[in-house]
């Protein structure tokens, strides 16, 4: 499978109308031209997808608790987002007096970075990818580090003590849970043998990682979602606690970015664990291009149509289908779970998911061994 | 510029300066269950100090009921504990009838414990609803919610008005039970077991819910009993007293239900005692529905608008019955005029937000908010 | 041991049988508890957050109970009490209800609008002093108190329940408390309008003596 | 006007009428006052009340039956173990028995009695009552135990309401006690901080006295720097 190589395509498209003018163009211009469309279409991706999951997970609360949900902007709602970004927009962006203005003003931005970038390596489907970095899952993992710098930045700017306990709280919950995460991950890459996203997929084609690596899912799963402050570790933005934790003081547009933030960072850990443990773009029926259906008694074998390989086989679908899966069991467990404390949660990272996350390593270690040789 | 911490040093175990931060939780604020201000004194997540400032709802009403005549205080103790507004009207017009003697017929006595047995079932589906709002289970709530909602109707059918019903009268209740309505209540409370199990699966074997609740907030019988904490927080903490089983007012002699009793104390305790009380109310409305005899509603000599020109003889009494939330009294001082010349009124709430510094202090922020929502108070109750 | 429990509250209960629990209750606080040690773990660990997600997903395919409120509007009961209502043809200026009222919202307002009784009504129901209820909408507690005061049943409550309008409006003068809500909306503005600033000119007057 | 009550024309035996809640009602309903006379409102009450007060004046009140006195063995053991302090008052309804303490000096020993032999475990109320002439305090007891009542009142003066306090005994009191010297004004000596619970601090006067003029206004504002209620006399930006 040629990656799709975006580079070479834009750098012939250019020549070709430079071509017209009688000149050559750089190859540099090519890259730039597609770095910057790139990271506009990631963008946007990520923000709107990010802003339909907040109606879609008011729909799935609605239904959870037998209500109708968002019904009255557009059909089914669904204009209901952009009612809540007009509506955000419009709202008057109150920044308090005495605030740390600089700060309170970049907290936002230093929000949304981090998941942007970390969709890069992320692989849609077989040729379909940002970029290929060598060493792509490290990459994700180290830039998720950064996310609690967001939540830390607000909660100090804010000048609010509820505030201040929101930032420290999300402070707390992220260092602790950065170790059992990437040991989650480890454990995948020494089944693959090498970081790199889209190695770690075709890995998966006889047995997606979760089999192997259920211990290592879990583990993984509970520090994502303590990273990213969701339910049942929603603690740095703990309504009935801390009134609105770390975004007290924010409103408008602003509010409104850690609220979408909130929701793309659930795509994100949709996207990795899918990439991780579900096999990414592997379909279960495997690569469907160029086989034939067998045939049975009287049917005659039939070669697959091309448009069905393209959905049955391997390829974006089953990626999106496994990430909305994840993002259902997220929503799921939203709806369903109380809030744990801080403390007992940050014992529950260095005494029970650390040491599994070690026991995950040796069964990672024993499976290499035993099975792939 | 940095943010400015009003901190105020105290001296550590260590003899250092040790700074906590002085917080104001309140009195607009998530989880205060009405307009309660706490000012804490934090050191980090640990709470050091809890002083509950009480008065933003004071609405004076032993001062109203100075000013009117008898019956129209009764819409006005409605509002007091407006989770369960029919049982503080019941309790005022039990205590003014000590001092009258007009003769409850049978049905209305009947009438009186639907009525307020229903509103108990409502307050504490909306407790358990709360409940799991501060813990952050989100679903619950809108479960308990559409529940207490079929109990509204069911008020609404009888008296004509969801919450404040001011459906008790002096010698009777202002309306009999409509056609159908008995049954419609008795079917449902064949249904209400079933749902309490579902907010069960969801709450109680939690092991969230169980880190989170057991051994917080825990209020041992000793001081519970010093504290004159009464109602299912009292129950929880092992004092087994229900006044309608000690002494049994109006007809709740004639229903056998028991009472749940716990003796660990603690915001578990409670939520157990109160799930079970849910089922044994609604066992008591069933009886109530099934046993309901025919007959008149209220006393001959008061029909009507008789009720406003109500006159008891010079006295005094105190009166309790058992609220949702604990031992509801009400102390009435009549000089033999048509207007009370004092009435003192016992908030259940009062006196059960008392020990929330004993509860609280040296626990964390969690449980602070935890321990506050499982005394399930009402500030109407506590500021009369 | 304890002696038998103090009889029965109010003069009633001697009419009814006596007490089937004549045994005397047991101390309070020596009786043991009927919910066991509830700290004894009965699950295996997570296997309780299991059942509790089993119930969400089996709560999420029923059908909602909530309806869309202004095209679809549950009945409510017959004996709904909503906004007051009055029949002028009734109400022989008792101030009845206006002392009933238990926080002075219904007080009596000297006929300034032109109606003038039939024949027979006012033989019936002669108003001598030509003094109408009037009520302040936004502080009435529903308690339908004057209704059970009012001799003739010219005052009573009706199943009107949506009273929102601005704050000043929320006076109704007799004339108006007569119509309904959608009549209100379908007379003409400016009239509707005076009615409600009359109304509220006497709020502001006699605010002090009252409560 | 507020005819119901009647005895505004005539003071009726005892008690003069309460005069602030009387004089209240009197502007209450009544703003068409102008349409009708003084005499007015009186007649329309008498055709109006069918039933109600008959306009004639009402026949001698013959004097109520003498209430009951139930002698538990309670009260037995209290006025032995302490003779002479006690005066046995009719019973508050519903058979309460009720004791009034004479010397003030003895609350905190008979309490102590009754807590710790006769197991009243349970305080449920304190309640001061203003009597014009003077105040009272009333404690209510209940014995978990033996599962019945107790009530015992003390005289206190209106000018320097003085008692100690019994939050040595039951903790539930020190909520009591600050409720009744916040509303009514009565001091308890010894009492850990007793200060106002129900109001703010600066409030003058103590609203369930009769004789508080609660017409007069008081406007609370909050303090932005201290965060404290400060009390006004006059409305000021901020306070409702």
């Amino acid at each position: 499978m040629a990656l799709f190589d975006a580079v070479a395509v834009t750098d012939s498209v250019l020549d070709a109308v430079a071509g017209v003018a009688g000149l050559d163009s750089p190859r540099w211009l090519a890259q730039l031209l597609v770095w910057l469309i790139g990271s506009v279409l990631i963008f946007s991706i990520v923000l709107t997808t990010g802003g339909l999951f907040t109606l879609v997970f008011r729909r799935m609360f609605a239904f959870i608790t037998q209500r109708i949900g968002p019904n009255r902007v557009g059909p089914f709602g669904l204009f209901q987002l952009v009612a809540d970004g007009l509506k955000l927009i419009s709202k008057e962006d109150i920044i308090p007096a005495r605030v740390d203005r600089k700060l309170f003003r970049l907290a936002p931005y230093l929000a949304i970075a981090p998941f942007v970038m970390a969709f890069a390596p992320i692989p849609w489907s077989g040729d379909l990818i940002f970029s290929n970095i060598g060493a792509g899952i490290l990459f994700v993992v180290g830039i998720s580090a950064l996310s609690p710098l967001a939540e830390i930045t607000a909660g100090w700017a804010s000048n609010n003590k509820y505030a201040i306990y929101g930032g420290v709280r999300a402070a707390a919950l992220d260092f602790s849970y950065e170790i059992p995460m990437v040991l989650a991950v480890v454990g995948v890459i020494l089944l693959t043998g090498s970081p790199n996203t889209n190695e770690i997929v075709m890995a998966q084609r006889q047995v997606w990682f979760f089999v192997p690596q259920i211990l290592g899912l879990f583990i993984f799963f509970a520090a994502a979602l303590a990273k990213a402050g969701l339910v049942p570790t929603d603690l740095p933005e703990a309504e009935s606690e801390l009134v609105a934790g770390y975004s007290t003081e924010y409103s408008g547009m602003r509010f409104g970015l850690f609220y979408v933030v909130l929701f793309a960072n659930i795509l994100f850990i949709g996207a990795l664990v899918s990439t991780l443990f579900l096999g990414g773009w592997l379909s279960p029926l495997g690569d469907l291009h160029g086989t034939t259906i067998l045939g049975f008694g009287p049917l005659p074998a039939v070669p697959v149509p091309d448009p069905i390989a393209w959905i049955l086989g391997d390829g974006l679908v089953w990626f999106l289908l496994k990430t909305v899966f994840v993002c259902f069991v997220i929503f799921w467990l939203w709806l369903t779970l109380p809030r744990v404390r801080v403390d007992q949660y940050l014992n529950v990272a260095w005494k029970v998911m650390f040491p599994l996350a070690l026991l995950n390593l040796v069964i990672a270690a024993f499976v290499r061994w035993f099975f792939l040789g | 510029m940095a943010p400015a911490l009003s901190a105020t040093p105290a001296k550590n175990g260590a003899g250092k300066e040790q700074q906590f931060l002085e917080i104001n939780m309140g009195p607009q604020h998530p989880s205060t269950h009405g307009v309660l201000r706490l000012k804490l004194t934090l050191n980090g997540e640990i709470v050091e100090d809890v002083e509950p400032i009480l008065g933003y709802l004071h609405r004076s009403k032993e001062k109203l009921a100075e000013f009117a005549v008898y019956l129209k205080f009764a819409p006005i103790t409605d509002r007091m504990d407006y989770n369960a507004p029919g049982l503080n009207e019941w309790g005022y017009i039990l205590a003014v009838e000590q001092l009258l003697d007009y003769q409850v017929p049978e049905r209305a006595e009947y009438l009186r414990v639907l009525h307020g047995e229903l509103n108990r079932i409502g307050n504490h589906l909306l407790w358990v609803g709360t409940m799991g709002l501060d813990l952050g289970a989100i679903s619950p709530f809108w479960w308990c919610w559409r529940e207490r909602e079929r109990v509204l109707e069911f008020l609404e059918q009888l008296a004509g008005v969801r919450m404040h019903t001011n459906y008790v009268r002096f010698g009777g209740v202002k309306f009999d039970a409509p056609p159908g309505w008995l049954k419609r209540v008795q079917d449902y409370m064949a249904e209400l077991p079933l749902k309490i199990q579902e907010l069960e699966d969801l709450l109680v074997q939690n092991d969230i819910v169980r880190a989170r609740m057991i051994g917080v907030g825990v209020l041992p019988k000793d001081r519970a009993v010093s504290y004159g904490v009464t109602g299912p927080m009292a129950r929880a903490s092992g004092i087994g007293f229900d006044l309608r089983r000690y002494q049994p007012y109006s007809v709740y002699d004639q229903f056998d239900f028991d009472i749940p009793i716990a003796d660990t104390g603690d915001v578990y305790a409670r939520l157990l005692v109160r799930l079970q009380e849910l089922r044994e109310t609604a066992r008591i409305v069933d009886q109530a529905c099934k046993r309901i005899p025919e007959g008149p509603i209220v006393d001959a000599r008061v029909e009507g608008s008789k009720q406003l020109r109500v006159k008891p003889r010079k006295g005094e009494t105190y009166t309790r019955i058992e609220s949702a939330k604990g031992e509801l009294g009400y102390y009435v001082v009549s000089d033999g005029t048509m207007k009370p010349y004092r009435v003192r009124i016992r908030g259940p709430s009062f006196v059960n937000l008392a020990p929330l510094r004993e509860m609280c202090v040296g626990s964390k922020i969690p449980d602070l908010i935890a321990t506050l929502g499982s005394i399930d108070i009402v500030l109407g109750d506590v500021d009369r | 041991m304890a002696d038998a429990p103090a009889s029965p509250v109010t003069p009633a209960a001697t009419a009814t049988p006596a007490p089937r629990r004549a045994r005397p209750m047991p101390n309070p606080l020596t009786v043991p508890a009927n919910i066991r040690d509830p700290s004894r773990r009965r699950r295996a660990p997570l296997a309780a957050i299991g059942t509790g997600l089993k119930t969400t997903l089996r709560v999420f395919f029923r059908r909602p109970v909530t309806f869309e409120y202004p095209e679809v509007r549950r009945p409510v009961s017959e004996r709904y009490r909503g906004r007051i209502g009055l029949e002028l043809d009734l109400c022989i200026g008792c101030t009845l209800c206006a002392q009933a009222c238990p926080n002075g919202t219904c007080f009596m307002v000297d006929q300034d609008f032109d109606y003038a009784k039939s024949e027979d009504m006012a033989k019936k129901f002669p108003n001598k002093r030509n003094i109408f209820p009037a009520v302040e909408v936004a502080r009435c507690l529903y308690c339908a108190l004057c209704e059970e005061a009012c001799p003739t049943g010219a005052i009573h409550m009706t199943p009107e329940y949506e009273l929102s309008r601005t704050r000043k409006d929320m006076v109704y003068m007799p004339d108006m408390l007569q119509l309904t809500e959608d009549q209100i909306d379908r007379m003409d503005g400016t009239k509707v309008q005076t009615r409600f600033e009359k109304g509220l000119k006497l709020i502001v007057e006699n605010d002090k003596e009252r409560i | 006007m507020n005819w119901l009550a009647d005895e505004t024309r005539k003071p009726t035996d005892g008690t003069t009428p309460t005069k602030p809640p009387a004089a209240k009602t009197e502007g209450k309903p009544e703003p068409a006052k102008q349409a009708a006379p003084a005499a007015e409102p009186g007649k329309p009450a008498a055709a109006a009340a069918s039933a109600g007060s008959p306009a004639a004046p009402k026949p001698a009140a013959v004097p109520a039956p003498p209430r009951p006195k139930t002698m538990t063995d309670d009260v037995k053991a209290l006025l032995e173990k302490f003779p002479g302090a006690f005066t046995q008052l009719e019973d508050t309804d519903p058979k309460i028995p009720t004791l009034q303490l004479t010397d003030k000096l003895l609350l905190v020993p008979v309490m102590e009695f009754l807590q710790a032999e006769r197991k009243f475990e349970h305080l449920a109320l304190i309640t001061g009552i203003d009597w014009k002439t003077h105040l009272e305090a009333v404690y209510n007891l209940w014995s978990y135990a033996k599962n019945v009542p107790l009530e015992i009142k003390v005289r206190l003066e209106s000018k320097d309401a003085k008692i100690a306090s019994l939050t040595g005994l039951w903790a539930t009191a020190d909520w009591h006690e600050r409720e009744n010297y916040d509303l009514m004004g009565i001091t308890f000596e010894g009492h850990p901080n007793l200060k106002r619970i129900l109001l703010p601090d600066e409030w003058r006067g103590h609203p369930l006295r009769k004789d508080y003029e609660w017409k007069k206004e008081q406007y609370v504002a909050l303090d932005a720097k201290t965060g404290e209620d400060h009390v006004y006399a006059e409305p000021r930006e901020g306070a409702w």
